[in-house]
């Protein structure tokens, strides 16, 4: 009772938590002629775009201009504009300060070179045809296999652009004809990379300012020098050998060369001086660069600029402009139907239990694998042998992991009645002191503490194959009778079934992980099969309490069901508004 | 001369090992005891230098990250373990990681799980010129999916209509399990194939 | 106490990162999540090593003491786990010919020198015996026994038709026979096993992952939830 | 009915040795298995990869352990020699897995020396033999003539490798060739020179980091390669015209995985850096990765040994992947056969127990 007043208390104290670690939203702009039909923030550090693009908009952007030529252009660190142009015959026209020229393409950096040699191919298709472009002629367009988005900074006051920082490549999520989602990732780390891109310019100033600083540090670089060479000097010397001598003279010469690099660099250090002219103006460079500095940290853009991949490879830009300043959203509204369903589920769970609690009877079909438990260590009883039970090879947080320690402490339990003997073999150290202590309990629980013995539990190692080896040993010596496979597991599950099987133990399997169950079904008298594992524990202590979450799992099921004959008529008649519900953009 | 030996050793292992496929013996009984020691080994060595070094000494010492000193306490608690009276400390740092776990993962699972299967499962018709056979399948894909939920319901009892219903769930679950195990059988041999190769190749060298 | 601390923690904890999930704040995504949840329980987890080196210790030292059958085995397995573990760690890194180092857990140790020659060859060679294992399964437990035995094995084995060249060749060398009943018909197509591998992918085996993933995931949700809100408390292991 | 009962009972240790023989025989006599029509998700890579132009640079990321080594070292190998018969540069990187970065560099290892043995090296062989800095070697480590011949390059490197010099002196024996006047000008361009042929970083910690990394600037990530050689030093990252300086200029990540990497790296690559990827997986994953090709996240995928199969195929060099394909038919029929034996079995005594 105690402890759920503290429940209730804590709940509320984390909710009331929450306003303190609130944020303030940013404003919200959009411009450019990008049809940006709505745009959401995913969590504080990435943005969902949606937007509308069709292949005619595509065709009707790539670059073709009246003298037939495929120009291209690209921004350069400093802000200027160079345009490239792909002439008929194969060589590059460059445009940069109203100056032309005109180049191979072989001779340009390899970014914009890939770029044209896309054009280029291009070119095969629309050499010919003139102006205005058919979408069937290009069907490949119509093919969107990428859309990429070209981000450039921008600081949204001065409206200043600063520079490209990166081109990404996002896959696209559409939802109808010719709607697009694009998640937007990783804001925070660009608004790093903007700030800092001031703080380094400053950086450089003050640097200029401050060169005697430098003087100093080159003077103790060479003192460390020189300090390196003794020590590796008398590190040498302790030992005799003629190629040592050689690699001494090859360090004498290589430090006299770094020493006298660094002296020739104070040298001109000294050489250089600034008078106070230039000192004035570097400050006052300073001083605006640290007025921007601060606009920038309270609030900067991003221009997208959006280009499309057809499947064939091909590509094709269309600079669709669209400014967005990011802002923190407190809740994230995309997950709201998932919070709602949740809560619900929580809702009903807690329902149910209470219901139990006063004592109403719930109904749960039998198990087939689970009524076999009872006989299965009834049968070891007879025989005299152990019951051997693994619990899976993964961690404790792993639900079939959970799942497992729950269904080890009902076996324990009827182990103990028996006083069978019990060996568990454990992959995980944690799972390991976790399983200690729920059989020890069991054997309390059911009055034998006697007969617990210390070492029925034990860890074996965590490497998957080792593991299977070691349990494979113990089910070859020790013959169990009964085997209990319950839990997660990988390659190593047919190992240790066929191996159970070998010595004639009869084996009840119980697990989610889908890959293993057509292995356990071959190999054991009984299997599990995925959810079965869940309920295994509850449907085995027959506890009402228990027995109530399986109840609220049904309700799930036939919530997920109902929704599935809701949704389909709904779709097949034309009307989407679950799939809306449902909608959550892919990562 | 090293690599000789190496692979020397590593052949008879390998044969150990497979020594177990006609019986129990002395043999396989030696690889697999020095196999659990040594992964065992393997482990404290790997945690070592990667994990205790790599996440706790380096931050903590060198870097002046004394943050990290409270998650390091916390893990101390396994200690607990060495002694009966303190062995229920180590609830502690299980506690932590299976709360933030759990938590976590609810809307989580919600999310992978439930929402994006269903709204799969629901927009399957959605393709615009579908041949008959497609729409058959695309049904079938349909049925599959509700008998076979049906199938995993407790609170019914396998009878009449559920009861055909759950039935007609377990084929559909049976078939996925066959072509699991079809496509399972590839990758097995060819592990087994690799250590033929070891044996024929690198060790007898008897194909070239 | 020993009880209610854990009980109280797994509760603020659940609750705490249910709500962070749909907080988009950053103390949400990067103190809460990356901070804690990435960082920290990575130490955290580092310590768990202790109870695996003690548990084994003390498991082989029981049997040793007691001269249990085949102990000598016992000290073969402390053994290999003492030199291991001292090579990576007590030993000191001295190049010790051969280009190999004496310590450290590099490339040219020789802690990595046993991994490579005794560990993987051994964990390959069990990993392997599984082509044996299916091989004796197939055989013995494959049985026509009901219609779901039926269909499973059926499935497998057109799957495995499908996967090798064997499939696309009886597919070659049926393309050519034609039937006088029903000459529209594409008989070859029933030998088609690449394609009906696929198909069976495609959609049974899709429609089953399906129904198993969301009884699964409604599964582990409720098993969660008992956690969070202390309906299940055997993770405690025990009532004290 | 005896026959079918003994059928039933038939120890199995009989079923262990049929089946060490039928995956055994085709290995010892060389049997090769023949692929008419390659999987159309391998078709796809090949296609990608063998569109690429001189030049271009690929990266492959080796994210699998020694345990899964038999599935994934036959695709590749395949691609590796793909890549380099098309005259790509090549950059290797284990970034998830330690136990990857060995396996890796033997892949590209055993490729290079292919082609440098293949294209220049046998030609030249005396020369190179007698020059003095393998003379030294052969000296001092006592290895006959034959011996080198045989492994040259994997002698050579070796060599560098203990002197931690490897890229200086790689450079060296290309110079000994090219002072000496012994290359034409054909082969100098065949010759797969490390540091501008394929650099190979091995394994660096700190995946996610490292990936944002190297989509700005993968000299000033990776720092060292794998011999500790600082990578700015290569004439693939500091030359003046064909620079690689980020993901933009690597043309395809191609992933072999044995793990859950290529999700990792269809998070970093593709979506965050837009670089296409491809996949080589174990066959037991392989069932995960398709929607992936449909919808395009990935160029094209090889579904273990069959995929290897299918690239050999394609690439018209029958290797491991093809031979195995021999191994794999029959032992699948085999196991077919077990199932139709146990059940012929099982009915017949059925049947003579109801009577």
């Amino acid at each position: 009772m105690r402890l759920r007043k503290l429940r209730v208390i804590l709940l509320m104290l984390i909710l009331l938590t929450v306003p303190i670690f609130s944020e303030k939203p940013l404003e919200v702009k959009a411009i450019g002629d990008l049809q940006l039909e709505d745009y959401k923030y995913d969590n504080a550090a990435s943005i969902i775009l949606k937007f509308k693009l069709s292949p005619d908009d595509f065709l009707s952007k790539l670059k073709l201009s009246k003298d037939g030529i495929l120009r291209t252009s690209e921004m350069l660190p400093d802000g200027n504009m160079v345009e490239y142009g792909l002439l008929p015959n194969g060589t590059v026209e460059i445009k940069k300060d109203g100056t032309t020229k005109n180049v191979n393409m072989t001779d340009l950096e390899s970014p914009i070179r890939n770029d044209l040699v896309k054009f280029y191919h291009i070119y095969f298709k629309i050499g010919q045809i003139k102006e205005p472009f058919n979408a069937e002629e290009f069907s490949e367009f119509s093919n969107i296999s990428t859309i990429r988005i070209a981000k450039n900074i921008y600081s949204y006051k001065a409206k200043k652009d600063l520079s490209i920082i990166n081109k990404f490549r996002l896959p696209y999520y559409k939802t109808d004809d010719n709607y697009y989602y694009i998640r937007f990732k990783g804001l925070d780390d660009l608004k790093k990379s903007y700030i800092e891109d001031f703080e380094n310019k400053i950086k450089v100033k003050k640097g200029e300012l401050t060169f005697e600083n430098k003087k100093n540090t080159i003077k103790k670089e060479i003192l460390k020098l020189k300090e390196k060479y003794i020590n590796n000097k008398k590190k040498l010397k302790a030992e005799k050998d003629q190629d040592i001598k050689k690699e001494l003279i090859s360090l004498k010469g290589e430090f006299n060369e770094e020493v006298g690099s660094l002296k020739s660099k104070l040298q001109e250090l000294k050489k250089k001086k600034i008078d106070k002219e230039k000192k004035n103006e570097i400050k006052k460079e300073i001083i605006l660069l640290k007025e921007e500095l601060k606009k920038a940290k309270k609030d900067f853009a991003i221009t997208f600029t959006v280009a499309a991949e057809s499947k064939e490879g091909m590509e094709t830009y269309c600079e669709l402009f669209s400014t967005i300043t990011p802002k923190v959203e407190q809740i994230n509204l995309d997950k709201l139907w998932i919070f709602l369903f949740s809560i619900g589920f929580i809702i009903i769970m807690l329902l149910l239990y209470n219901s139990a609690k006063k004592g109403k009877k719930l109904y749960v079909r039998a198990i087939a694998g689970l009524s076999a438990v009872e006989e299965a260590v009834g049968r070891a009883t007879e025989m005299g042998k152990p019951v051997l039970y693994i619990s899976g090879i993964s961690y404790i947080t792993d639900i079939q992991t959970l799942a497992s320690i729950n269904i080890l402490g009902q076996i324990a339990k009827k182990v103990a009645i028996y006083e069978t003997p019990l060996i568990v073999p454990v992959n995980d150290p944690i799972v390991y002191t976790v399983l200690r202590e729920v059989v020890r309990e069991a054997y309390v629980d059911v009055g034998k503490p006697d007969a617990y013995q210390e070492e029925s539990v034990f860890f074996l190692t965590t490497a998957q194959f080792a593991y299977a080896a070691g349990v494979n040993g113990i089910i070859v010596r020790d013959k169990p009778s009964t085997i209990f496979y319950m839990g997660s597991f990988f390659a190593e599950s047919l190992l240790m079934s066929e191996t159970g099987n070998q010595v004639g133990a009869m084996q009840i399997a119980g697990t989610a992980s889908t890959t293993q169950i057509p292995f356990f079904i071959a190999s054991c008298d009984y299997t599990l099969i995925g959810e079965e594992l869940f309920a295994a524990s509850a449907y085995l202590s027959r506890d009402p309490l228990l027995l109530s979450t399986i109840k609220a799992q049904d309700y799930g099921k036939a919530l997920i069901m109902l929704l599935m004959i809701l949704g389909l008529t709904l779709e097949l008649s034309g009307i989407h508004w679950i799939i809306y519900i449902l909608q959550n953009i892919p990562d | 001369m090293i690599t000789i030996i190496g692979t020397w050793i590593a052949a008879f292992f390998t044969l150990a090992i497979f020594s177990f496929l006609y019986k129990d013996n002395p043999f396989y009984k030696f690889a697999e005891h020095l196999l659990v020691g040594i992964s065992v080994g393997y482990g404290i060595g790997l945690i070592w230098h990667n994990a205790f070094i790599g996440y706790v000494w380096i931050p903590i010492i060198n870097n002046h990250q004394y943050i990290y000193i409270i998650p390091t306490l916390i893990g101390l608690l396994y200690l607990g373990f060495l002694h009966k009276k303190t062995i229920w400390l180590i609830r502690i740092p299980i506690s932590i990681s299976l709360g933030i776990g759990t938590g976590f993962g609810v809307p989580l699972i919600f999310q992978t799980y439930i929402f994006t299967q269903l709204r799969e499962t629901l927009t399957v018709f959605n393709h615009p010129g579908m041949g008959f056979w497609a729409i058959v399948s695309t049904a079938l894909l349909v049925i599959g999916v509700f008998t076979a939920i049906i199938y995993f319901f407790f609170s019914w009892k396998h009878k009449g209509t559920v009861g055909v219903l759950a039935k007609i769930g377990i084929y559909f679950l049976m078939i996925g399990f066959g072509a699991s195990f079809g496509l399972t059988v590839m990758g097995r041999i060819s592990l087994l194939i690799g250590r033929f190769l070891f044996l024929f190749k690198d060790w007898l060298h008897l194909i070239g | 106490m020993k009880r209610t601390i854990p009980l109280v923690l797994v509760f603020t904890l659940g609750v705490i990162y249910f709500f962070a999930g749909f907080f988009s704040n950053s103390f949400s995504v990067n103190f809460l999540q990356q901070e804690i949840y990435a960082n920290w329980l990575k130490i955290v987890g580092t310590f768990a090593i202790i109870m695996s080196v003690t548990s084994l210790w003390r498991r082989n030292y029981i049997k040793i003491k007691r001269k249990a059958p085949g102990y000598v085995y016992n000290y073969i397995e402390l053994i290999g786990m003492v030199v291991m573990a001292s090579f990576a760690v007590l030993l000191p890194k001295v190049n010790i010919g051969a280009g190999m180092v004496l310590g450290g857990i590099e490339k040219n140790s020789v802690f990595n020198w046993i991994f490579m020659n005794i560990q993987v060859p051994m964990q390959a060679t069990m990993f392997s015996m599984l082509a044996f294992y299916i091989a004796s399964a197939a055989y013995r437990a494959f049985r026509a026994r009901n219609i779901e035995a039926t269909l499973l094995l059926i499935t497998a084995a057109i799957v495995m038709i499908g996967r090798v060249p064997l499939g696309e060749n009886i597919y070659q060398a049926m393309s050519g026979v034609n039937s006088h009943f029903l000459p529209e018909f594409h008989w070859a197509g029933i030998f088609d096993f690449q394609g009906i591998t696929q198909w069976i992918l495609d959609i049974p085996n899709t429609a089953s992952k399906r129904a198993i993933v969301f009884g699964v995931a409604m599964g582990g949700i409720a098993t969660s939830l008992k956690i969070v809100f202390g309906i299940e408390k055997s993770w405690l292991g025990g009532t004290e | 009915m005896n026959f079918f009962k003994w059928l039933t009972k038939i120890d199995r240790r009989w079923v262990y040795l049929l089946m060490a023989f039928v995956v055994a025989f085709p290995i010892l006599t060389n049997i090769k298995g023949t692929i008419k029509k390659p999987s159309k998700s391998a078709v796809k890579l090949f296609k990608y990869i063998d569109k690429l132009e001189k030049d271009n640079t690929i990266m492959l990321t080796f994210d699998y352990s020694p345990d899964s080594l038999a599935e994934l070292n036959p695709m590749s190998k395949a691609i590796t020699y793909h890549a380099l018969e098309k005259n790509l540069r090549i950059i290797g990187l284990a970034p998830l897995w330690p136990t990857g970065g060995g396996l890796g560099l033997d892949v590209i290892q055993s490729q290079v020396d292919r082609f440098n043995q293949e294209v220049v090296l046998k030609s030249y062989l005396d020369e190179i033999v007698d020059s003095p800095l393998i003379k030294k070697y052969r000296e001092t480590n006592k290895i006959s003539v034959e011996n080198i011949k045989t492994n040259i390059t994997t002698v050579v490197t070796a060599y560098y490798e203990s002197d931690k010099k490897t890229i200086e002196v790689n450079k060296k024996l290309f110079d000994i060739m090219e002072k000496n006047n012994l290359f034409t000008k054909a082969d100098k361009d065949k010759f797969k020179l490390n540091g501008r042929d394929w650099s190979y970083f091995g394994y660096k910690p700190g995946f996610s980091s490292i990936m944002l990394g190297m989509g700005k600037d993968i000299p000033k990530t990776i720092v060292n390669d794998y011999w500790g050689t600082p990578i700015i030093k290569h004439e693939m990252f500091n030359s003046k015209t064909k620079k690689v300086k980020s993901f933009e200029d690597i043309s395809i990540v191609i992933d072999f995985a044995a793990g859950a990497s290529v999700d990792y790296l269809l998070l970093y690559v593709n979506t965050k850096f837009g670089r296409p990827l491809g996949a080589g997986v174990t066959a037991v994953m392989a069932a995960d990765y398709y929607p992936y090709i449909q919808s395009g996240q990935l160029v094209g995928m090889l579904n273990g040994m069959r995929g290897a199969a299918d690239y050999e195929t394609l690439i018209k060099q029958p290797g491991r992947g093809l031979n195995a394909m021999a191994s794999q038919t029959y032992a699948h029929l085999l196991i077919i056969l077990f199932i139709i034996l146990g059940n012929i079995g099982y009915l017949v005594t059925k049947k003579g127990d109801e009577k």
